[in-house]
């Protein structure tokens, strides 16, 4: 195996073993999308300010026990060398590789599985509840320890999308935390650990202070502490991410486990820094200045793309291309379960939806706020998704306000007031009082601003006032709105964000959050769903102990259809494919990336294959 | 001291010549001149007193000298030839007004003292730091030497504890010492030239002799040539060597001090002489107060003290004791005069009585109320019944005021009169100060002295009070008009039973005009009794030592008199 | 008596004019002295005059969209057709769209049709202060399908110079609501406690010390999420700026009372106590004349901060939202980007903020210089 | 007497203190929700499902659970005893390792910005009453509302993309990259001084203009006043005449509001800071506020209300200082 010349100087003097002892028996062995690289370099990426710890796993990667294959088709081995399911997907045996170690020079083995498992995912205290992804029939997933290299994963009942699951950012804990280190935060092992929080301002249990030091998957201390060990490509160093860091400097893992086709350790750059800007005018600056290798995070409002075009040749970079995983950029989630009887009556007759979304010109709202890319489109799975339902994604997305108002009188809203808008059954003038989150999606009031007026044709009346983030999620919360604006996912990820299709999110749901509680709560919260939302999620609970993939398919095409029959929300147009930059000169990034949280672009197409091109 | 020989000795060179100097206000509707082509000169160890009628250009020549007329004047023609060395002359008049070459004229080598020395000094900074600040820029000394000069210059000028008073400021310092401060700032430079404008009006007369005797004093050693405006036509007869007289903006008469006094030809200067002498007996058209008229106010056991607060980070701070144990009466009808020192604490009973300090300890009863303690409606009514006239006109008048406003200002929030009889009520209020109503629009910086001086008297008239405290209110004024503004406050006694507290320097004056005196010092009253009995029999050393200082109105008597001094009960 | 009516100086001679005149005539001839005063004046009418009839004013519908126009660049007036021999006869060339696919950038070309324009014909219909319905325009294109744009379009394809005329309405009134509250406050309180001093002055200063520890982002953000959203956009502009000023006036309130602090042992103003004149006189006509040049400063300079606070409290979710229009509105809108490098003519209404400003603050120079005794 | 006076109001500055943290905390806790629902909000966008019991289980994490008063309580005395400013929920660290750079940056950055405006605008403010209505002055004046005029995030973006795309120079921030989390050092210093211009500039147009039209305007009105032609017939050159005499008088509103300009400055910066991405508290603070990371907002509102307190008395000392006649109170 070869090495970075970087790490030449440190085993020649013997601080670090020769790359061999660095490496498992069987490194995972990297095909590269184009070419064998070479070493050396640094990727330069942004920030958004305020904790955007996320961006900094989308290029390090989760390093789980599977990962994607990079076209988001499949899961592959990752850390675990190779895994086997029984038939009824309770048990999932993994079998890590025999030598591997943390970026310390530790061995990582079974035992630090095993610690995630009995140390902290079935310790109360760390866990009040435990993380939902390894919890099945309201029981925690267990485990046992076969041999150093082999563990066993059990669930109480049927989990059909294990595997997948743990090649998405959320199911990374197995594999995030490294005994030897972290245990010292554990009263089990450490009985001074009393002292350490004592001494720590701002902690007053050992949960805390082991979050603090050890991190979690979603947390910016992750990043926080260089002494952590990780199975990561590249590893946090002195230049760490803390609130108000203004840059993030991560180094290369000499460590890591994988090898390209030649046997050339990974990753082929040195080192990955990151910027922080606290506005994204900011990143689109420092884009077009040309100081940013590869993003698409904070820049890729489609607004910004003529300007980032304009500076191209002077930045050296070029545009790549994301396949956008949501499925529209915008949908209006209706309440079904609106407070306001009259209103909640108007909204649940289907006929009413379909008019108001026949009284929206979308090519209009495209050309102007979607610079014209994208279809009119309603929601649900995309075209190149194998769940893609025509029904779902296009019906009544023409424009038709002739149809609209005759609908609107039909159902009773005949009676107009003298600036020409409809009343309802009460004489109140059929207005609708929206809020969206204008300072993250500006264009979502671009495209209210035309729906209203569009609506006025149709004798509706729209005022729509932009608001804060969390007041618009605690208006959610209140289950005080008459429809929420927020994108609808669901394009390629149907399976793993199903939420506009039924009820099955708790804030995200917005079309009847109460019913979402009521689901999740098994009946104790929130209010009882219709008989087509119950429908829709007793399918799912049969969907999700199954892991036959064409089964699963079958089932979740019967949701779809019937949230294409019930029509419950509206969307304008699908969601365009996403735009980044990318420097020229920076190899092996493929033209086209799916983007998604599931699929966290870019980290799954292997930034550790990234390298500078002579 | 010897008589000055007259000198009428033109052949040697004049140190300053005036030559047709015409000085106008440049207003929005067009300019008028106030001075009008006037010609004078100032030789060196000689004293040159202007005297003329309030408003008469006086003031405004002495500030063209150094080339500051007040904004909007400028100096329309005319010549100012000034020339210490006999090389060559300058023309002052066509220098740069912000240039270096004026710069090192002024204050140096011509200094001058204003006329309201009260408004004059910066309210912010200490007396010491504005004297030291004059120092440094002319002389060449360091700062430390300069502070001993600046003490030095006080206890000259006769201000007590002069190093303490160094670090006081000027609104601590009763009028008198303001003005000696200006004094001393003037004079701390050694000038060749000194422009004094009214430089006494304030100070009593043993402190005006003794500045006085100091200015010649300089002059001697110096050779320095001073001009001297001055409505006290004794001090011109102790003084001067020339006068010039000056009347509406024109120089009328010019010459010999001796000349001028015994045959004046214009008819302006032989009205002034005549008023002198009228002002030196008891006014014939005094009505005497009855004997059995009623006390309308007594003040007993009055004391103040200002407590001066630390500076701060310095040492304690220490009380002085403006007032200390005033006992007085005043008859309704009468006119009680107070005379005293500079800095006894005349202006500060006054203020008592008028109600503006919060007195230490005593009792002011008024009609038999005590209304040093009275709550707020009866001080509200006290105040139309007591009016009090400021030492300081120009500092009473409100900037942002016309004079028309601010005479009004009483009538309107007493409910007495508005709209036009209010205006006319202000005009006839004018015109009987001796001011021309037109000018009721302008704005009190827009007047002279004397003129600022009436507006405050007939302010303090408007509103027929019963008892008026007049502080210093004709200081400022030439002798003619102040005889009539006297004889028109006499009128109002007669008319009115009007009582008067009046505070005044000039004896002249007090004899003129008050039935009473007391006699103050260092805060106490020495002495009280009838005027002409204090005059012709004073009883107190401190009271002898005040008559034998002033002033006769006569150059022919300069040096005759044995004139002493009284050095207090060492405080 | 007689002798003495003659003895008030050189100065009434040829000068009877200012002589009699009255303080307020007097003012009015030194602010008409005053060209820029006189020039800040009439720009400031005009603003208002503006505001007053932008409906008919603006040729287009504010709020109209249109999908051909985004971000088309302002289009120049022709008087002079030569088309069909010599005419006076306004117009603008009509513009075409071409967007790129790739970069997303739209591009206008001006085709040779012409769009020809005349006074006061129909179009848009509106309703003049919301109580009038008309559509008769100041300009307006002959055909009533085409549309014209003066300042270019924004990126929904509106009309921008309707735009500003519409904004004017807002940023010129509103903010005056705000800097009258802040003054009347600031200058009583202020007054208050600098002039009686003591414990009434020590209770003040500390309340305003009190307002002004509260830093201000967290009182914006509570209003922000306490404000009904469904208020309408005016009402919740109106109960921002009536809370900025709630705050503005603490500045203000300050310095009055530093220099009332000074001035109240003025001898004029122990004058003025002793003429009778009531506290509230002392403070507002004796005292408070003192203040005039700061005051007037101070009013100039808030009303700017007023007109774009917006643009501030927007990060905040506060400040008007669209579809309401004013010049902080529009400027919020261009900032970014985009608008720097390929839509400079959104920063227009910048222009119109400077422009009020400097008209304000001319017309307050003029003001003050007429106020000032020593220049009269 | 000004020790005893100085002392007087420090002693009163505790409960004055108390008071405002309290109203502070309530202020920060008046939006609906507490940090959870942000962190909620945050799951959401990523699909992450919060059931009932895990948002109960944070909420007791966080002592979220209970009444605000005891939240308050917890939190001032730990602050007032051990000096611990507790955890920010958002960073999941320590307050006060996030807090003290950040102030001392920001107290750095508003430092040097109030001198740049100040030296800028005091000779202009000067010039222009002295030569009132000279080109200068009406050059000052409309460069002053300009400035004053265009909002300060829209400045500072100008500047940057005419930096970056006419000069390509570097981004906002306070360092180049080898310096930004270096430890201090001379060269830090020097590059920090070469980072500075660009904030201090756009900070500083704002108060430029205002100190320049407060300057002009109190100054004309002292120009006139008697002292002024007594210092000058002293033949003290005008410079210096004006700077001794009416300046020192037309200072008085500076002193009177010098109170509050930190803490204005320290909130008038976040916007822009945020878009030069100046590792100042006022981003941090904003962002705290709006997640609802109460202790961590907390801390940043606490400082504030400190300075300010602070200022206000430095601002009633220099009064005192300054005018005399304050002083016979
Ligand atoms: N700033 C000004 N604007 C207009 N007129 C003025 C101004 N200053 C003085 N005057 C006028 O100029 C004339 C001369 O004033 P000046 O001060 O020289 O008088 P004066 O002789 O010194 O009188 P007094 O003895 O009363 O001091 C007066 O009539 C006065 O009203
Ligand atoms: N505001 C003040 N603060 C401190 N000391 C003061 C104040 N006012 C007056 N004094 C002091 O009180 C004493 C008496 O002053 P006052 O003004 O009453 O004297 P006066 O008799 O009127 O003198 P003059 O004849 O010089 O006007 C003086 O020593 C003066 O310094
Ligand atoms: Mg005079
Ligand atoms: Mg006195």
């Amino acid at each position: 195996y070869q090495e970075a010349p970087a790490l030449d100087a440190a085993v020649k003097a013997g601080s670090l073993p020769a790359v061999d002892q660095r490496l498992p028996e069987h490194p995972d062995v990297i095909t590269p999308h184009q070419a064998v690289g070479t070493y050396g370099g640094t990727l330069r990426r942004m920030l958004g300010g305020s904790n955007d710890h996320n961006s900094i796993l989308r290029i390090i990667g989760p390093q789980g026990l599977t990962r994607w294959t990079p076209d988001f088709s499949d899961v592959v081995p990752n850390v675990a060398e190779s895994w086997e399911v029984n038939a009824d997907a309770t048990e999932f045996t993994f079998h890590l590789r025999k030598g591997m170690k943390w970026s310390d020079g530790q061995p990582f083995n079974a035992d630090d599985v095993m610690f995630f498992v009995d140390d902290l995912l079935n310790d109360k205290d760390f866990y009040p509840s435990a993380p939902g992804n390894y919890v099945v029939n309201g029981q925690r997933m267990t485990a046992e320890k076969i041999d150093d290299e082999t563990v066993k994963f059990k669930f109480a009942a049927p989990y059909g999308l294990f595997v997948q699951m743990l090649a998405t950012p959320l199911a990374q804990e197995p594999v995030l935390w490294a005994k030897h280190y972290c245990k010292q935060f554990l009263p089990k092992y450490n009985p001074d650990v009393q002292k350490l929080i004592a001494a720590t301002p701002g902690v007053q249990d050992w949960p805390s202070l082991f979050r603090l030091k050890c991190g979690e998957v979603e947390s910016p201390t992750r990043w926080g502490n260089p002494d952590r060990p990780v199975l990561d490509p590249w590893v946090t160093t002195k230049e760490a991410y803390t609130a108000g860091a203004t840059r993030v400097v991560m180094d290369r893992n000499p460590y890591f486990w994988q090898v390209d086709t030649a046997g050339n350790q990974l990753p082929y750059i040195d080192h990955v820094a990151m910027g922080v800007a606290g506005d994204n005018q900011t990143v689109v600056l420092e884009a077009a200045a040309g100081h940013v290798d590869m993003q698409r995070r904070k820049l890729d409002a489609l607004a910004n793309k003529p300007v980032l075009a304009e500076s191209a040749d002077k930045g050296g970079y070029k545009f790549y291309t994301l396949d956008n995983a949501a499925s529209d950029t915008m949908a209006i989630h209706f309440n079904l379960t609106d407070k306001d009887p009259v209103m909640r009556k108007a909204l649940n007759d289907k006929n009413v939806r379909i008019a108001l979304s026949l009284g929206i010109d979308r090519a209009e709202i495209i050309d102007i706020v979607y610079q014209g890319t994208g279809e009119p489109w309603q929601i649900g799975p995309k075209k190149s998704s194998p769940l893609y339902n025509d029904q779902l994604a296009h019906q009544f997305t023409q424009y038709d306000p002739d149809k609209a108002n005759q609908m609107l009188d039909a159902e009773g809203f005949d009676k107009k007031d003298a600036d020409g808008y409809r009343l309802m059954s009460d004489g109140r003038r059929f207005t609708f009082n929206v809020n969206y989150t204008g300072i993250e999606q500006p264009d979502w009031g671009d495209a209210l601003e035309i729906i209203k007026e569009q609506w006025k044709k149709i004798g509706i009346e729209l005022n729509a006032t932009s608001v804060e983030r969390s007041i618009y999620y605690s208006r959610g919360e209140a289950n005080d709105y008459d429809f929420m604006v927020w994108n609808s996912p669901g394009g390629l990820d149907a399976y793993f964000d199903p939420r506009d299709f039924f009820p099955i999110h708790p804030q995200g749901s917005w079309q009847a959050i109460p019913w979402a509680k009521w689901y999740l709560s098994g009946g104790k919260d929130g209010e009882e769903p219709d008989a087509s939302n119950k429908e829709r999620l007793a399918l799912y609970d049969q969907f999700k102990q199954t892991s036959d993939p064409a089964k699963q398919k079958e089932i979740f095409g019967k949701i779809l259809q019937i949230a294409a029959d019930q029509f419950e929300m509206i969307g304008i147009s699908s969601a365009p494919p996403l735009y980044g930059v990318v420097n020229k000169k920076l190899g092996n990034v493929p033209d086209v990336i799916p983007a998604s949280w599931m699929y966290p672009d870019p980290a799954p197409t292997l930034p550790q294959t990234y390298y500078w091109m002579k | 001291m010897p008589p000055i020989p007259m000198s009428n000795d033109m052949t040697a060179a004049p140190i300053l010549r005036v030559e047709d100097l015409t000085v106008g206000f440049s207003m929005r509707q067009g300019a008028y001149d106030v001075v009008h082509k006037i010609n004078f000169a100032l030789h060196r160890g000689k004293t040159t007193c202007v005297v003329g009628e309030s408003g008469s250009g006086k003031s405004v020549t002495a500030r063209a000298i150094l080339n500051i007329v007040p904004r909007p004047g400028v100096i329309n023609g005319g010549r100012i030839l000034f020339d210490p060395d006999g090389t060559g002359a300058t023309d002052l008049a066509a220098l740069d007004p912000r240039g270096k070459a004026i710069r090192a004229i002024r204050g140096g080598r011509i200094a001058m003292i204003f006329q309201e020395p009260m408004s004059s000094l910066s309210p912010v900074h200490t007396i010491g730091s504005q004297i030291v600040e004059a120092i440094l820029l002319h002389r060449k000394v360091g700062r430390k030497e300069a502070r001993a000069m600046a003490t030095d210059l006080l206890a000259q000028v006769e201000i007590p504890d002069p190093a303490k008073a160094l670090d006081r400021y000027a609104f601590e310092f009763s009028g008198g010492m303001r003005q000696r401060a200006m004094i001393a700032m003037a004079l701390s430079c050694r000038p060749d030239v000194l422009i004094a404008d009214e430089p006494t009006t304030a100070l009593d007369v043993t402190t005006q002799a003794e500045i006085l005797d100091l200015m010649r004093g300089l002059q001697r050693d110096f050779g320095m040539a001073i001009m001297f405006i001055t409505h006290d036509m004794g001090v011109v007869a102790e003084l001067a060597d020339d006068v010039v007289v000056m009347e509406k903006g024109r120089l009328v008469e010019q010459g010999n001090v001796h000349q001028i006094f015994s045959a004046p030809q214009h008819p302006y200067t032989q009205r002034l002489l005549a008023s002198v002498r009228r002002l030196e007996e008891p006014a014939a058209a005094k009505v005497h107060v009855s004997p059995e008229a009623r006390p309308i106010l007594a003040v007993e056991g009055l004391k103040l003290h200002f407590h001066k607060r630390a500076g701060l980070f310095g040492k304690g701070g220490d009380t002085i004791r403006a007032v200390d144990g005033v006992n007085l009466t005043l008859h309704e009808g009468e006119a009680l005069g107070i005379v005293g020192e500079s800095g006894s604490g005349k202006t500060t009973v006054g203020r008592c009585i008028a109600g503006v300090y919060d007195v230490t300890e005593g009792r002011i009863d008024f009609d038999g109320r005590d209304i040093a303690r009275a709550g707020k409606d009866e001080v509200r009514e006290n105040r139309r019944q007591i009016r009090m006239i400021f030492q300081d006109p120009f500092a009473s008048l409100n900037p942002r005021m016309t004079v028309k406003q601010i005479i009004a200002e009483p009538l309107i929030v007493n409910n007495i009169c508005s709209g036009q009889e209010l205006d006319d009520r202000v005009a006839g209020l004018l015109t009987q100060v001796g001011l021309d109503p037109a000018m009721r629009e302008r704005y009190p910086h827009a007047f002279s002295g004397g003129q600022r001086q009436r507006i405050v008297v007939a302010r303090a008239i408007a509103l027929g009070p019963r008892v008026i405290i007049a502080d210093e209110p004709t200081s400022a004024l030439d002798v003619s008009i102040r005889s009539q503004v006297l004889d028109l406050l006499l009128r109002f006694q007669a008319e009115m039973g009007l009582s008067f507290v009046f505070i005044s320097h000039d004896m002249s004056v007090i004899r003129y005009f008050c039935d009473r005196v007391a006699v103050m010092y260092r805060g106490r009253v020495v002495e009280i009794g009838k005027t002409e009995q204090i005059i012709t029999d004073p009883q107190h050393p401190y009271t002898k030592a005040l008559l034998s200082s002033v002033p006769l109105s006569d150059p022919r008597l300069r040096g005759t008199r044995q004139r002493h001094r009284y050095m207090g009960e060492t405080a | 008596m007689s002798d003495l009516s003659d003895t008030s100086g050189a100065a009434t001679t040829g000068a009877d004019r200012i002589a009699v005149a009255s303080q307020s005539q007097l003012i009015w001839w030194a602010f008409r002295k005053h060209k820029l005063a006189m020039a800040g004046l009439v720009i400031t009418v005009i603003l208002y005059l503006i505001g007053a009839f932008a409906e008919v004013l603006s040729p287009e519908d504010p709020n109209d969209q249109d999908r051909r126009a985004v971000f088309q660049p302002p289009q120049m007036i022709h008087f002079v057709d030569t088309s069909a021999g010599f005419s006076i006869r306004p117009y603008v060339y009509a513009m075409e769209r071409h967007r790129d696919p790739t970069s997303l950038a739209v591009t206008y070309t001006a085709s040779d049709r012409k769009i020809y324009l005349h006074l006061f014909g129909k179009g848009a219909p509106y309703v003049f202060w919301g109580l009038i319905p008309g559509d008769l325009h100041l300009l307006a294109t002959e055909d009533p399908s085409d549309r014209v744009f003066l300042f270019g379009a924004d990126r929904l394809g509106r009309d921008m110079f309707s735009r500003v005329l519409y904004g004017t309405r807002i940023s010129m009134s509103i903010g005056l609501v705000g800097v009258a509250i802040s003054l009347i406050l600031g200058v009583t309180l202020g007054g208050i406690s600098g002039y009686y001093g003591g414990w009434v002055d020590t209770a003040i200063q500390r309340v305003i010390e009190f307002i002004l520890s509260l830093p201000t982002i967290p009182v914006w953000l509570a209003l922000a999420a306490a404000l009904p959203p469904s208020w309408p956009i005016y009402q919740q502009y109106f109960v921002i700026t009536l809370i900025i000023s709630l705050v503005g006036w603490t500045e203000l309130g300050r310095v009055v009372r530093g220099r009332f602090l000074a001035l109240k042992n003025e001898d004029f103003v122990i004058a003025a106590r002793l003429d009778g004149a009531s506290e509230a006189r002392i403070i507002f006509r004796h005292m408070l004349p003192s203040l005039t040049s700061h005051i007037i400063a101070s009013l100039t300079l808030a009303i700017p901060l007023m007109i774009l606070a917006e643009t501030g409290l927007s990060f905040l979710g506060l400040g008007l939202q669209p579809p309401a229009i004013s010049w902080g509105v529009l400027l919020k809108e261009a900032q970014n980007i985009r608008t720097i490098s390929q839509a400079p003519w959104l920063f227009i209404p910048g222009l119109f903020v400077v422009f009020s400003v400097l008209a304000f603050n001319f017309l307050g120079d003029g003001m003050r210089d007429a106020a000032d005794p020593y220049e009269q | 007497m000004i020790w005893r006076f100085i002392i007087k109001r420090i002693l009163w500055m505790v409960p004055f203190l108390i008071a405002v943290s309290m109203v502070s905390f309530l202020l920060i806790q008046a939006p609906p929700g507490d940090y959870l629902t942000t962190y909620i909000a945050k799951l959401a966008e990523s699909n992450e499902v919060m059931d009932q019991a895990s948002i109960n289980d944070l909420r007791q994490r966080f002592g979220l659970d209970q009444s605000i008063f005891v939240q308050y309580w917890k939190w001032i005395s730990n602050i007032v005893l051990h000096g611990d400013f507790g955890m920010s929920f958002e960073w999941r660290q320590p307050v006060s390792q996030l807090i003290w750079e950040r102030m001392a940056l920001t107290l750095l950055l508003s430092m040097a910005t109030l001198i740049f405006t100040w030296a800028v605008a005091f000779p202009i403010g000067v010039y222009s009453a002295v030569r009132k209505y000279s080109v200068g002055d009406y050059i000052a004046t409309t460069l002053g509302f300009l400035g004053l005029a265009t909002p300060n995030f829209l400045l500072a973006l100008i500047l940057m993309y005419i930096g970056v795309v006419y000069f390509g120079s570097d981004v906002g921030g306070l360092f180049s990259d080898p310096f930004k989390n270096a430890p201090w050092s001379w060269d830090k210093v020097v590059d920090l001084s070469r980072h500075l211009w660009l904030p201090v500039v756009v900070l500083g147009t704002g108060s430029t203009a205002s100190l320049i039209r407060i300057m002009r305007a109190n100054l004309l009105d002292e120009l006139n006043k008697p002292y002024v032609d007594t210092a000058r017939a002293k033949g003290l050159s005008e410079f210096r005449l004006i700077m001794k005499y009416p300046v020192r008088v037309a200072l008085n509103p500076f002193v009177s509001t010098i109170g509050w300009v930190l803490p204005q400055l320290v909130s008038g910066a976040v916007v822009t800071a945020i878009v030069l991405s100046l590792p100042l508290s006022g981003p941090l603070m904003l962002q705290a506020l709006m997640s609802q990371d109460m202790y961590l907002a907390g801390a940043f509102v606490l400082m504030l209300s400190s300075l300010t307190v602070i200022g206000m008395l430095i601002s009633d000392i220099l009064l005192v200082l300054l005018d005399p006649r304050v002083r016979y109170e």
